[in-house]
């Protein structure tokens, strides 16, 4: 019996996620979000930007993601754009990898306009650069070099946001959006051991345990990790967007999952007692 | 009254290495003529100019002593001229809470004192929106003011001269490069080693065994053994390991005579693979076991990759599957398809995102850096065998690091600390 | 020739090398200047090599047209696919191809972005989600705690998957009576269960990813060892040597 | 049998899909006299087409990925070409009279060495790419050297070289117990011999709990120096794992699955995120479920 239940075809489970996914997407319920440090932290190094009096605050964002992580770290970006240009800070947004350009472009055209910022003075595109490590060190080295036009063919030096950019380190926040081990093996290696840049980040949950190391030592000053981390800033900007609103559906497939996980375990271990026993 | 910036012995000469954190060697005259004194402030008594230490040039780093007691609000700013009488020019200001010698241990060694302020002065304004950048091999003249409360102005006449040069070493950063040496020689000996003997003990990882038991049982149920490869190129270690290993098992399989299917994704893997599955197969004397079409190009593509080797695992239901190399997101559709077949599961990858499927699917698995332990294991190769030793060295020295500097630290010694730091 | 074909890259790899490894400790002006180029020159190669990755997958799907192969008319569309985004960059909307890229709107035909927008971003997103479906029937079927170590992961997943998002204060929520939320099982389903998550993260999670970073590096550091002295040659791949 | 109730679910799954566009179109939700709401609908067919892969490998699914695959080579090669190759090469040397001598010149020898790599393709002729890949792999080890020890060595180590508790007490008390510890270990028949099993627990309790104690407490230096350290034992492939060594990689594999653990937890929250992502896209944007 327990056998069969255990056994049983795994579309049927395939079903009951869905279900449970689409049920608690249209029950809508608030729901509290504890904020956690990290991510508290970047919102805080960001607020600090934003008092830097003697030049234009300007920050980089790095978008080293793809569509397959679109659901977790795009609301980071727009919740960090949102941030930012609420306050006044520049950005400048650049991609490493180049499954990320269509979903930057979308991030900057639904928040310019919001707050009525114009491409060029507040806010400019970079575009894509191939080359992973060798980008980030052509940037620290000489910024002209790396980008010597942004993802429309205008010069950086002519563009506002970058026209006083001449190296890496004149930006006054890096983050990277990272879906993969370009924040480690790149930023945190290249970017900021060599440039001292300081560097906070957005990752996938998946990249998220490993990023703690670097979070002990100062490396990263900061991390907005899945979808939770999203919500969470989301949260502390005032305005909830995706991320909160799929924190329901979050919450229930968890515990769905959770609860299969035990079953699973206690089923297991029946059977195997039931086959020592005979 | 002349001022030399001379650093203090280093305490730890024993060790040897903080001396170079000591590293500037100039020695700058500073004439103090005038001191003046505001109310409660005391005004720096000296002003000393050097080569800022470290750097590629054209910055001189300008240090004068603290202000015992000062009012809130108030600036220091070093003005600058190339002649000795002016005309000056403001090269930067710090605030009198500002950074202290012993703040920068990177420039002025770890005794420095926290009495005495600096400047790294790489440029000054010649007027409100044009600046100059400082020269190398040029001397230059510096002036301290001290602005209180933006308008009051106290003058001193100190002042101080330096050259700007670029520097051909940096000093900060010899702890890394004495690390780099020493691994650098440990690994070549090591390898070296190897050459010589290539039967240096490394320990038999628990998963070779476990590997042994998975294709014997494949051979008492009569059904195949699938292979399958991660998804990264030849270049890899972890596919040049999972090479090696591979050779192995089609040496066994070959031997008990049943069906190894091998499921690749790179075109150089696939073509590797069949000289190795093939090799293994005449190594074991049984060159007629050899099918081609059992080592099987799946497709390129990461998620079509996932599928069609799904799609076998469920149609053909294999006794054993091997997943070796390095894998993705797709991890998780081998194990749970294999397990649900009834296949007994040995994973290798030193991709540590997938670890947890493994380990929570698998029969066994073989864990990071076991992988090239195991392959250096079976394949006695010098390059693997002596980078496995050296890195076990390296281990040591980082071992012995760790728990000495703690202890130390512990109890207030931080010496290790020190030499440990990146600066 | 031979020396072209085999000891010119290496002399190469290890001058290189040396210098890379050099420069990090020579802060002059010439060295600076000497690795901006270097990198610079990387990073073009680089890009150079991305069309070799195109090439390969290009020659495979027109060998298994040229072979008939089963399914060979799923190649055909990759080509058609292919064709019909290049089609569209090559357009770049009346750019053509050796201007820079033209300002697209998302509401515009035949632009890259619409592609991407369209076909792309939704095939990348739902690949991945499939993973969702396979990890939930993986939890029921198959993630037992077989060993102890096992058994140790699972319950560290579980206490993670509750701590890090609002779920044992929803269940909390829901289905506690009034009457038995007490401020000691308040605590404990919000905060303590939160703070247990962070400690997990920030502790034992540390401590050994710290571990494996410790291992990892001094393995890349004898790899890249192996590369600049000739030892490691694998990367340079095969063919007439 | 299983066939034609295939063929059967493939009719019902294309009306359903058909009905429910209609419906999205009807209602406005979907603007069809526009490229976004045309590609809506396509989005929401290949996602669904992809979908089908859960119920059993299928032309559909086969359609959706080659597609996919098409338009990724595409959308790379788009990427590189403007963003690298028209706005690093191209203008600069159309432009070539604005552009000082050395950027050219570094152009002009970056593109000669990439074009080097591309013999890879010939057969005969692929020695000729060994030497940029020399170059670029050559000079990539070499910068990596130095910064791996800087970024991930010595950083990384930092952080243990401190203090392990902050109070002074409680050194004193650690050390006590580790100096108790390694002198009842040097009797080794304690340690080893099966007959004090009793012994071995109480002390590794006793050991354990004031580690957990402390590393729970707020002194979490120390419970991470017993991490580090076990797990750099437990990779150590030069002795046998037996005796001290033994159990102390023991030790680092509890720490390596509650790290794997983490690892565990949170890449099902990333899974869950993305179909939770997908959901909002089929029930917002596609049908006009959710606001």
């Amino acid at each position: 019996m327990i056998d069969r239940i255990l056994n049983i075809d795994r579309r049927y489970i395939f079903a009951v996620i869905f279900v449970v996914v689409v049920w608690a997407l249209m029950a809508d319920r608030p729901i509290q979000v504890p904020i956690s440090s990290p991510v508290q932290d970047v919102f805080d190094f960001m607020e600090r930007v934003a008092q830097i009096d003697d030049h234009p605050p300007t920050i980089l964002i790095s978008f080293d993601y793809g569509p397959g992580s679109d659901a977790e770290v795009q609301p980071m970006a727009l919740a960090l754009l949102r941030h930012a240009f609420s306050k006044g800070v520049r950005v400048a947004g650049m991609c490493i990898w180049e499954t990320a350009p269509g979903l930057a472009k979308a991030a900057f055209e639904t928040v310019a306009p919001e707050f009525d910022k114009k491409y060029g003075d507040d806010y400019v595109f970079l575009g894509y650069k191939s080359g992973g490590i060798a980008v980030v060190l052509n940037m620290g080295q000489d910024f002209s070099l790396a980008f010597p036009a942004d993802a429309y063919g205008n010069r950086t030096d002519t563009l506002a946001t970058t026209a006083r950019i001449s190296r890496l380190a004149d930006f006054d926040y890096v983050i990277t959006l990272a879906a993969g081990n370009t924040i480690d093996q790149l930023w945190v290696a290249y970017g900021q051991d060599r440039y001292k840049i300081n560097l906070g980040g957005g990752v996938t949950a998946v990249m998220a345990p490993d990023m703690f190391p670097f979070l002990q030592t100062g490396q990263l000053n900061g991390l907005i990790p899945g979808l939770a981390g999203a919500a969470e800033y989301e949260k502390l900007i005032e305005h909830p967007g995706e991320a909160t609103a799929g924190m329901l559906a979050q919450s229930w497939t968890h515990i769905a999952i959770v609860l299969s996980i035990v079953f699973g375990n206690v089923a297991y271990f029946i059977s195997r007692r039931r086959d020592r026993e005979v | 009254m002349s001022v030399a910036l001379r650093h203090k012995t280093p305490l730890m000469l024993a060790i040897g290495l903080s001396m170079f954190w000591a590293a500037p060697k100039a020695q700058i005259e500073a004439d103090t003529s005038v001191v003046s004194r505001l109310a409660g402030f005391a005004v720096p008594a000296d002003l000393a100019a050097m080569d800022t230490p470290n750097d590629a040039g054209a910055s001189i780093t300008v240090i004068w002593s603290k202000a015992p007691t000062a009012p809130a609000k108030t600036n220091y700013e070093v003005l600058v001229a190339t002649e000795p009488h002016g005309p000056w020019f403001l090269g930067g200001k710090l605030a009198v809470t500002g950074h202290v010698l012993s703040d920068e241990p990177a420039a002025f060694g770890w005794n420095a004192d926290s009495l005495r302020h600096f400047l790294n002065v790489s440029e000054y304004d010649v007027n409100s929106d044009s600046s100059v950048a400082i020269e190398d091999d040029r001397t230059y003249h510096f002036g301290l003011r001290v602005v209180a409360d933006t308008d009051t102005v106290v003058f001193t006449a100190l002042s101080a001269s330096a050259e700007a040069e670029a520097n051909w070493f940096n000093w900060a950063k010899l702890n890394s490069l004495i690390l780099g040496l020493a691994f650098t020689a440990i690994t070549l000996i090591m390898i070296g080693a190897a050459r010589k003997d290539p039967n240096l003990y490394i320990r038999r990882v628990a998963g070779l065994d476990a590997l042994d038991d998975a294709l014997g049982r494949a051979t008492e149920m009569g059904k195949a053994t699938f292979f399958v490869h991660g998804l990264d190129g030849m270049s890899s270690i972890s596919t040049i390991a999972s090479m090696n290993i591979l050779s192995q098992v089609s040496k066994r399989v070959a031997q008990f005579g049943t069906t190894l299917k091998v499921m690749n994704r790179d075109p150089i893997v696939h073509a590797v693979s069949r000289e190795t599955v093939h090799e293994g197969c005449i190594e074991a004397g049984r060159p007629d076991v050899y099918k081609e079409d059992d080592v099987i190009f799946v497709a390129p593509d990461q998620f079509a990759y996932a599928a069609g080797v799904d799609g076998m695992i469920v149609r053909e239901k294999p006794a054993a599957v091997l997943l070796m190399g390095y894998f993705y997101a797709e991890s998780l559709v081998f194990a749970e398809t294999g397990a649900h077949a009834g296949a007994i599961q040995i994973a290798g990858t030193d991709s540590f995102t997938q670890l947890p499927f493994f380990i929570t699917i698998c029969d066994y698995t073989i864990m990071g850096e076991e992988l090239y332990a195991a392959s250096a294991y079976l394949s006695r190769e010098p390059k693997l065998m002596g980078s496995i030793k050296g890195q076990d060295l390296g281990k040591v020295i980082l071992l012995a690091v760790l728990v000495s500097g703690t202890v130390l630290a512990t109890f207030g010694f931080d010496m290790l600390t020190r030499v440990f730091t990146n600066l | 020739m031979l020396f072209l074909r085999r000891t010119f890259p290496l002399i190469i790899a290890f001058v290189l090398g040396s210098f890379g490894a050099a420069q990090y400790y020579i802060p002059a002006p010439w060295s600076q200047a000497t690795f901006r180029d270097l990198v610079y020159i990387s990073r073009i190669v680089w890009t150079f090599a991305l069309f070799l990755g195109m090439y390969s997958l290009f020659s495979l799907h027109i060998g298994r047209m040229r072979r008939k192969q089963a399914g060979w008319g799923y190649s055909g569309l990759v080509f058609a696919a292919f064709g019909i985004t290049f089609a569209a960059m090559a357009w770049n909307s009346g750019g053509l191809l050796l201007s820079p890229l033209r300002p697209t709107e998302l509401d515009q035909w035949f632009t890259v972005r619409w592609m991407y927008t369209y076909v792309f971003a939704p095939c990348d997103a739902t690949m991945f989600s499939l993973l969702a479906f396979f990890i939930a029937s993986a939890a029921y079927r198959t993630f037992r705690a077989r060993t102890p170590e096992a058994t140790i992961l699972l319950v560290a997943a579980v206490v993670l998957m509750l701590g890090r998002v609002p779920a044992l204060a929803m269940l909390y929520d829901i289905f506690v009576p009034e009457f038995l939320r007490t401020d000691w099982l308040t605590s404990l389903v919000t905060d303590d269960v939160r703070q247990l998550t962070e400690w997990l993260m920030n502790v034992p999670n540390l401590a050994a990813k710290r571990g494996l970073l410790l291992g990892v590096s001094l393995g890349a550091i004898a790899t890249s060892l192996r590369i600049i002295f000739g030892i490691e040659r694998s990367y340079l791949g095969g063919g007439g040597d | 049998m299983p066939r034609s109730l295939d063929r059967w679910l493939f009719i019902t799954a294309l009306a359903l899909f058909t009905v429910l566009s209609v419906w999205g179109v009807a209602t406005g939700h979907i603007p069809l006299g526009s490229a976004k709401g045309w590609g809506t609908l396509l989005a929401a067919g290949l996602t669904l087409a992809i979908y089908s892969f859960l119920y059993k490998d299928n032309p559909l699914f086969k359609f959706a990925e080659h597609v996919f695959i098409g338009v990724s080579m595409g959308y790379t090669l788009s990427q590189v070409w403007f963003n690298v190759v028209v706005n690093d090469v191209v203008t600069p040397l159309r432009n070539w009279s604005q552009t000082e001598t050395w950027p050219l010149a570094l152009i002009f020898i970056s593109v000669v060495m990439g074009l080097l790599i591309l013999f890879q393709i010939s057969q005969s002729m692929s020695w000729v790419s060994r030497t940029p890949f020399a170059f670029v792999v050559g000079f990539g080890a070499g910068v990596g050297i130095p910064t791996v020890i800087a970024a991930f060595l010595l950083e990384q180590m930092r952080p243990s070289l401190a203090p392990l508790v902050a109070d002074e007490q409680y050194a004193v008390l650690i050390s006590v117990l580790l100096v108790g510890a390694l002198a009842f270990a040097a009797k080794t028949e304690y340690l080893m011999d099966r007959s004090h099993r009793a012994v071995q627990i109480a002390i590794g309790v006793a050991l354990a709990s004031v580690v957990a104690w402390l590393g729970y407490g707020g002194h979490s230096n120390l419970l991470i120096l017993v991490g580090v350290v076990s797990v750099l034992v437990y990779f150590f492939f030069s002795v046998e794992h037996t005796g001290t060594v033994g159990a102390i990689s023991k030790v680092g594999i509890w720490f390596l699955m509650v790290a794997f653990g983490a690892s565990f937890g949170f890449t099902i929250m990333a899974r869950v995120s993305i179909l939770i992502g997908r959901m909002r896209f089929l029930l917002g944007e596609w049908l006009p479920i959710l606001g």
